[in-house]
């Protein structure tokens, strides 16, 4: 995709993005339209430096329906879900819920940064969820510098916490594991049918 | 503390202002030197330079000037005119000879006591060092100061401010 | 003056403790002219005021010092002591031994001299003292209003119900001002019609109001609670005796088409007219530049069809004259037109909005009128260019204000407000409609204005764009709006179909000229200065005249209302007393000195100072001299110091009595 | 007055990192339990609540993980006590959405195919420390005072964020665990970083984020003159103790500042034998700093 970040904003009915303003608000059950943009949220963000567009900014994109440039940029998935803008933003814009929300649309749609390092850990954690029910950290570990292609990452933590017994070899399953496997699988059935979001 | 010389210090205050402030000074009880002898005019507008000369005339080591600050005035514009006056009066005494520091213009509202204080306390300490003036106790006939320029040279210094 | 009682009071310790008050009344009694000194525990106190009446009559006292507190505190009190005792008040004077002295020096010795020392000053003083006398000033209790917009309308229904006479004057052939164009009005969205048209009507019915439209002030003369008022009343070709404002002359006149003010020159009107179906009076104007009659003599159809024979075409420009005791003036506003750069103004225009070459950019005014139920299109919301409704339109505030390089650097108040305001309106009208709205900051400090502003964001759906624009042009039937959006960091172009500017508000035209008639003082951009920014926002420096609503300062109406009240309880104070009594210290020319040089009036703020032609008895004019009018000086003593020639002094602050006192020294 | 006998039951929720690389907060919050009498019931087979991944992308499997969780938990006796902050964080939140919005539960009871129930109150350690057992309480079971020890409590984001939903302390000022400390006679110092995040979601995939935020925390731990700091969570612990070394290397400042949990502190000053605490399974090694404060 094209670098967009600079270009011209063209606004009209038809670039604003109406559906899309509409589909945060429900997913993040949080108004957009309250923003006023005073960045309290952005002053407070512990990953605003990590970030290309800061807090504030993502919101504004969206109150303009620019879901294309929000999707340009890598924030949402550098939000670190602290909650900290939630917490102090004067106006009761849950960001927090709204970075969520952009995430799970990214997650959906064919985004630029569906290949991103922290997409892939989420996924990976999701994945051990619905395997084993709970998290096995070594096991996570080591799937995701596998696949990450960061094969030497970490290397010298891994012994460590061996040896300070915090990492388990070995997992047993839960035994209601099946119960998890239907929850996935009820979810994805309603998604199908269109009962969830 | 004694000195070996205690000058006297006349203040050309406004009422509204400056003679506040120092009423200020007072029920906050703050101390400074006595020197001070006060008079009270409604503006700073109101003193004319011929007053500074016949204190100065009578004895007056020091004197101070003191109204509202600018902006500030009860009669809007009359510390104006007072501060334009004395710009035009300084070069005057500045021509006669007279050393500057002995004459001391400051702005202290009503509600600036310590301020009233402080310069008050500063202007006595200096002129305590300056020591007494004396060219002025003999100087003739103050009338001749009101501004009717007569003298040539001063016309031109005043016409020159 | 030689009897002088001398009265030091303790107060308690405060001054005892650090003054030795009974040493000080021992040299009192030694001073020139002191007749009686005494030292006294609480002076202020009902047994120490006897003492003093007592004393005055006892010593056959001819003037006191009171050596205590601040005179700040006491001197009306011992002021009044000695008037019962029969001295002139102003014979008393306080010598200020606490606050100066007790209270602020730690050695009793030296606090004792300068005590002493300030008594003497005092003493001095009180010796060249003279009687003074209050000043009285007949009130004619009848105030003129000047300007018949909601201010004005406001201020004289408040002064005419408590009782008074009012003179109102409107330069238009309506009152009503720029209340009566709006459509809905922020924070409420009532409609302005509704709530301006009952007042209209209540100035035109009410007993003690005189109302004089389509005149102005020709001149001004005299003073608070005495001017005399010279008002032009233009010739309106109407007889108003006669009108009974059937409107007949109106529907026949062939000349339809000249574009209507009222209107923003958005629909037509015709020679003979009235501004707008609601005008106060009803009756109409025959505007001569238009009319065929005045032109080239042809018409005369006017005359022929009414019925009452009011048409009168050879009516003359008549003067009036008014006696008043207080001015309101009330004047209002206009808005900054970015069509043309004025003659001699700082003004620059826009040239990079087309300078209003482009049809579909509009003032906020002219939205008002679109989106009024009575304007010209019934309050449908259409482009002037093609009449077709706009789906997109832009709104950019700040567009002539806070922009010195474009001559104005102030905030116009009212516009972020209406601005919000109009979005709402559209999107009232238009459903599908999208606003958007370019701004800087928003300015929404009042009751219920910040949440009016965000409704129109989060309810009603505006699209705000914090950043300017740069430009604006046509391209097709669009006008093509190049603007930014600061928070996103980029530029941001809209086609729209309608552009709102909001304009900013600024003086009527020719509001210096009648503030040079009343003497008042305005600022850079003729808004009329008030006498003080804080404590008397609605006084003119110049004694007997108000200031209300927008020709002060840009003003939304309740604060243009909440001022107009405050003038009229400023005029009513004033009415309320037969005399006008104000403390003697004022100045005084001495007429024989004088050189009539001036300098004097150069250097009053408040216009006191007059010139007076002294004459011979054969009329003769032999000399002018400067003349202190009492009822405006405020003795603020600026003229004396300033008078090359010493002709001029202010009662209380002699230049004897200042002299006397530094004699002391 | 001595701690009632075993009036205190708790369903205990104790997450997948208790038994893993947390696994000294779960050994040390049992022991401190034990000691002070307060009964704690593992929910058999329970699930990972999900954590920041889960609701990063899938609010609705989030949501219903957790509800399946609070379904499970309901088959124990006792309001349940939950120990890591993002558990704790999940379950409240999910709590606290479902009660508010009909239309997410709905979805939520679709998916777990079961009625959710949000009836049983879910408890933060530290609020069942200091309001049900009661900091009066408390100090009275303390047998070997910490006094000396300066602490830097660290609350992280999880545990009071957001205003209405942990509703475990003030959001912007908690004060709980250093109210909870300071019954051991511990002092706890005033300093800037108690509730800045640590970056704890970014562990694995952007550590280079992680090594700056704790970079931050540490040296304000250190600035106010903390010998330790606690904490409350696993997440926060990770961070802050696994990977101070590297941040060492990174910064070129030297800390050594050991990370306890709140409930190994607690547990020492109740007199659990300092061997049950887990203190040899942390990385920056606690020991020479008990050593020099005699607490072991
Ligand atoms: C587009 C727009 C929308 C607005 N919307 C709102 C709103 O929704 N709510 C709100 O509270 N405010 C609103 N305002 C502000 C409101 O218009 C003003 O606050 C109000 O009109 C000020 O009243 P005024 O009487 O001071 O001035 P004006 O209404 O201007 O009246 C002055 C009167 O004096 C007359 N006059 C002028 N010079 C002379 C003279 N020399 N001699 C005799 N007569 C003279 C004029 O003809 C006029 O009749 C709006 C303003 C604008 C521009
Ligand atoms: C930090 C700050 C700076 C400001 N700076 C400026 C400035 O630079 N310029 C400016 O124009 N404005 C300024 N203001 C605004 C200014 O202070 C207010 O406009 C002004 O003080 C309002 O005056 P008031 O008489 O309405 O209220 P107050 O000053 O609040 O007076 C109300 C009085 O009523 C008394 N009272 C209250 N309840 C009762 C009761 N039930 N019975 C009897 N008495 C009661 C109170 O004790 C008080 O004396 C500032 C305000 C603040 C907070
Ligand atoms: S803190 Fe809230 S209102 Fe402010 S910019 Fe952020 S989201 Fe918008
Ligand atoms: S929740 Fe995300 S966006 Fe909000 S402050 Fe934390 S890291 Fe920043
Ligand atoms: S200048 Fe002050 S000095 Fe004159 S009166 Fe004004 S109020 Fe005061
Ligand atoms: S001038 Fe005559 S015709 Fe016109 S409105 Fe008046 S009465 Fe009617
Ligand atoms: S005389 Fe003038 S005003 Fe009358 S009808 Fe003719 S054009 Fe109209
Ligand atoms: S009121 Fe708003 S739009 Fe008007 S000048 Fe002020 S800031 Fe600009
Ligand atoms: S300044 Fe003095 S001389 Fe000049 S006009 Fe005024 S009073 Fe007369
Ligand atoms: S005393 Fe002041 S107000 Fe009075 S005439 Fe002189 S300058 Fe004007």
């Amino acid at each position: 995709m094209k670098n967009i970040k600079n270009t011209k904003m063209e606004l009209s009915q038809e670039t604003m993005n109406v559906g899309f303003i509409k589909k945060v608000e429900a997913l993040s059950g949080s108004s957009v339209r309250r923003c006023f943009q005073c960045g309290k949220c952005s002053a407070g963000c512990p990953m605003r430096s990590f970030m290309d567009h800061p807090p504030n900014r993502i919101v504004r994109l969206i109150q303009l329906g620019q879901w294309e440039r929000v999707l340009a940029g890598r924030s949402i998935w550098y939000c670190a879900s602290c909650e900290t803008c939630s917490t102090r933003c004067p106006n009761k814009v849950d960001l927090a819920a709204i970075m969520d929300a952009l995430r799970k649309l990214s997650w959906d749609a064919d985004g630029p940064s569906k290949e991103s390092y922290v997409q892939l850990a989420n996924k990976l954690f999701i994945n051990n969820i619905k395997q084993y029910g709970r998290q096995y950290e070594m096991r996570l570990a080591a799937v995701f510098n596998v696949k990450s292609g960061q094969f030497l990452k970490d290397l010298m933590l891994g012994p460590k916490l061996l040896s300070k017994g915090k990492l388990k070899m070995f997992h047993s399953k839960n035994k209601n594991l099946a119960e998890i496997e239907k929850i996935f699988n009820r979810i994805e059935e309603m998604r199908k049918n269109g009962d969830a979001p | 503390m004694k000195h070996d010389f205690e000058p006297k210090i006349v203040a050309f205050v406004c009422t509204w202002c400056t003679y506040a402030g120092a009423d200020l000074a007072g029920t906050s009880r703050m101390i400074y030197p006595s020197n001070v002898r006060v008079v009270k005019f409604p503006c700073t507008g109101r003193i004319d330079p011929v007053f500074i000369l016949k204190a100065f005339q009578k004895g007056a080591d020091g004197i101070l000037v003191s109204g509202c600050h600018p902006g500030d005035c009860h009669y809007m514009a009359g510390n104006f005119h007072a501060r334009r006056r004395f710009a035009v009066f300084r070069k005057l005494l500045e021509f006669i000879g007279v050393d500057l520091n002995r004459l001391e213009f400051s702005w202290v509202s009503a509600a600036e006591g310590g301020k009233w204080v402080e310069i008050v306390t500063d202007l006595t300490q200096k002129i305590r060092k300056m020591g007494p003036l004396t060219q002025f106790t003999d100087l003739a006939d103050e009338e001749q100061w009101s501004g009717a320029l007569s003298n040539p040279e001063l016309k031109a210094v005043y016409d020159q401010v | 003056m030689s009897r002088i009682g001398v009265f030091i009071c303790h107060c308690g310790e405060n001054i005892s403790r650090t003054v030795d008050v009974e040493q000080v009344a021992q040299a009192a009694r030694q001073m020139t002219g002191v007749a009686y000194a005494c030292d006294y525990k609480y002076m202020c106190s009902d047994p120490g005021q006897t003492l003093l009446k007592k004393a005055v009559a006892e010593h056959k006292l001819e003037g006191i010092v009171v050596a205590a507190c601040s005179p700040r505190m006491h001197e009306k009190t011992f002021r009044n002591a000695a008037q019962a005792a029969g001295l002139n008040p102003f014979l008393c004077e306080m010598a200020n031994i606490r606050e100066h002295c007790s209270w602020v020096h730690d050695d009793r010795a030296e606090a004792t001299t300068k005590a002493t020392d300030i008594v003497r000053m005092l003493v001095e003083r009180v010796r060249k003292n003279k009687k003074l006398v209050p000043i009285t000033v007949p009130v004619t209790k009848r105030a003129l209003v000047i300007g018949g917009g909601i201010a004005g309308i406001q201020a004289a229904l408040d002064i005419a119900d408590c009782g008074h006479q009012v003179v109102l004057v409107e330069r238009e052939p309506s009152i009503g001002g720029h209340m009566a164009m709006l459509s809905e009005t922020f924070p409420t969205l009532d409609c302005s019609q509704c709530i301006m048209t009952p007042r209209m009507v209540d100035v035109i019915n009410h007993p003690r109001i005189t109302l004089h439209t389509y005149s102005e002030i020709e001149c001004v003369d005299g003073y608070i609670g005495n001017f005399s008022i010279t008002i032009k009343k233009k010739a309106r070709s109407v007889d108003m005796a006669k009108c009974t404002g059937c409107g007949v002359c109106m529907e026949k006149c062939p000349q339809k088409k000249i574009p209507n003010e009222f209107d923003k020159n958005l629909g037509f009107r015709p020679a003979i007219y009235v501004p707008f179906p609601q005008a106060v009076p009803n009756t109409p104007v025959i505007d001569r530049e238009h009319c065929t009659k005045f032109i080239n003599g042809k018409c005369g159809v006017c005359q022929k069809v009414c019925g009452p024979g009011a048409v009168d075409y050879e009516q003359q420009d008549q003067l009036v004259v008014e006696q008043v005791g207080a001015i309101v003036v009330a004047t209002g506003f206009k808005l900054y037109d970015i069509t043309e750069k004025p003659k001699g103004s700082a003004i620059k225009g826009y040239g990079e909005f087309g300078h209003g070459k482009i049809p579909d950019v509009i003032d906020g005014l002219t939205f008002e009128r679109l989106a009024s139920a009575s304007g010209p299109t019934g309050g449908k919301i259409v482009r002037p260019s093609d009449g077709k409704e706009p789906k997109q339109v832009v709104f950019v505030q700040c567009v002539g204000s806070r922009a010195r390089e474009k001559g104005i650097s102030y905030c116009s108040k009212v516009c972020c407000m209406y601005t919000a305001k109009h979005t709402m309106l559209y999107k009232h009208k238009v459903h599908d409609g999208q606003a958007y709205v370019f701004f800087m900051d928003a300015r929404t400090p009042g009751k219920s204005y910040d949440e009016f502003w965000r409704r129109a964001i989060e309810e009603e759906e505006a699209v705000y764009v914090r950043g300017m624009v740069s430009r604006v042009y046509q391209k097709g039937d669009k006008v093509v709006v190049m603007g930014s959006d600061i928070a996103v960091g980029v530029q941001v172009e809209i086609e729209a179909d309608l552009v709102v500017l909001a304009t900013a508000i600024q003086p009527r035209d020719g509001a210096d000229t009648l503030a040079q008639k009343l003497g008042i003082s305005y600022d850079k951009y003729n808004f009329y200065s008030e006498a003080h920014a804080k404590l008397r926002p609605v006084e003119c420096a110049t004694a007997g005249i108000y200031l209300a609503g927008a020709c002060q300062g840009p003003k939304d109406i309740p604060d243009t209302v909440a001022q107009a009240s405050a003038a009229a309880a400023k005029v009513m104070t004033l009415f309320s007393k037969d005399q006008l009594e104000r403390e003697p210290i004022v100045a005084r020319v001495n007429e024989k000195f004088c050189v009539g040089c001036l300098a004097c009036k150069k250097v009053c703020a408040y216009g006191a100072v007059e010139e007076k032609e002294i004459r011979d008895r054969q009329g003769n004019l032999i000399r002018v001299v400067a003349y202190v009018n009492p009822g405006l000086c405020s003795g603020c003593g600026t003229c004396q110091a300033t008078c090359p020639s010493k002709s001029v002094e202010l009662d209380g602050y002699t230049d004897e009595q200042v002299m006397a006192m530094l004699d002391t020294l | 007055m001595s701690p009632t006998k075993n009036v205190l039951n708790y369903s205990y929720y104790p997450g997948c990192s208790l038994h893993a690389s947390g696994k000294e907060y779960d050994e040390s919050a049992r022991g401190l339990f034990k000691a002070l009498k307060i009964g704690l019931q593992e929910v058999p087979d329970w699930f990972c609540c999900g954590a920041t991944p889960a609701h990063n992308v899938d609010e609705l499997l989030s949501l219903a993980l957790c509800a399946k969780n609070l379904e499970l938990a309901d088959a124990v006796e006792g309001d349940l006590a939950v120990a890591c902050a993002a558990c704790f964080s999940r379950l409240k939140t999910t709590q606290h959405k479902l009660g508010e919005n009909e239309v997410k539960r709905k979805q939520v009871e679709q998916a777990i195919d079961a009625k959710v129930s949000l009836d049983k109150p879910v408890k933060h350690l530290l609020e069942i420390l200091a309001r049900d057992f009661g900091l009066e309480n408390l100090q009275k079971s303390v047998k070997k005072p910490l006094s000396g020890l300066k602490i830097a409590t660290y609350y992280g984001c999880l545990l009071t964020r957001p205003p209405d939903v942990p509703q475990l302390d003030c959001t912007e000022a908690p004060t709980i665990m250093e109210r909870v400390l300071e019954t051991t006679g511990a002092e706890t110092v005033a300093w800037s970083h108690r509730l800045e995040c640590c970056g704890a979601n970014f562990t694995l995939s952007r550590p280079g984020v992680v090594l700056k935020l704790t970079g931050d925390i540490l040296a304000s731990a250190k600035r106010a003159g903390a010998d330790c700091l606690v904490v409350a969570c696993p997440l926060c612990h990770g961070n802050l103790d696994i990977r101070q070394k590297e941040i060492e290397e990174a910064t070129g400042e030297e800390y050594h500042m050991p990370v306890f949990y709140i409930t190994q502190l607690l547990a020492l000053a109740c007199g659990v034998p300092p061997g049950k605490l887990g203190f040899n399974s942390m990385i920056v090694n606690p020991t020479p700093l008990l050593k020099e404060k005699n607490l072991i």
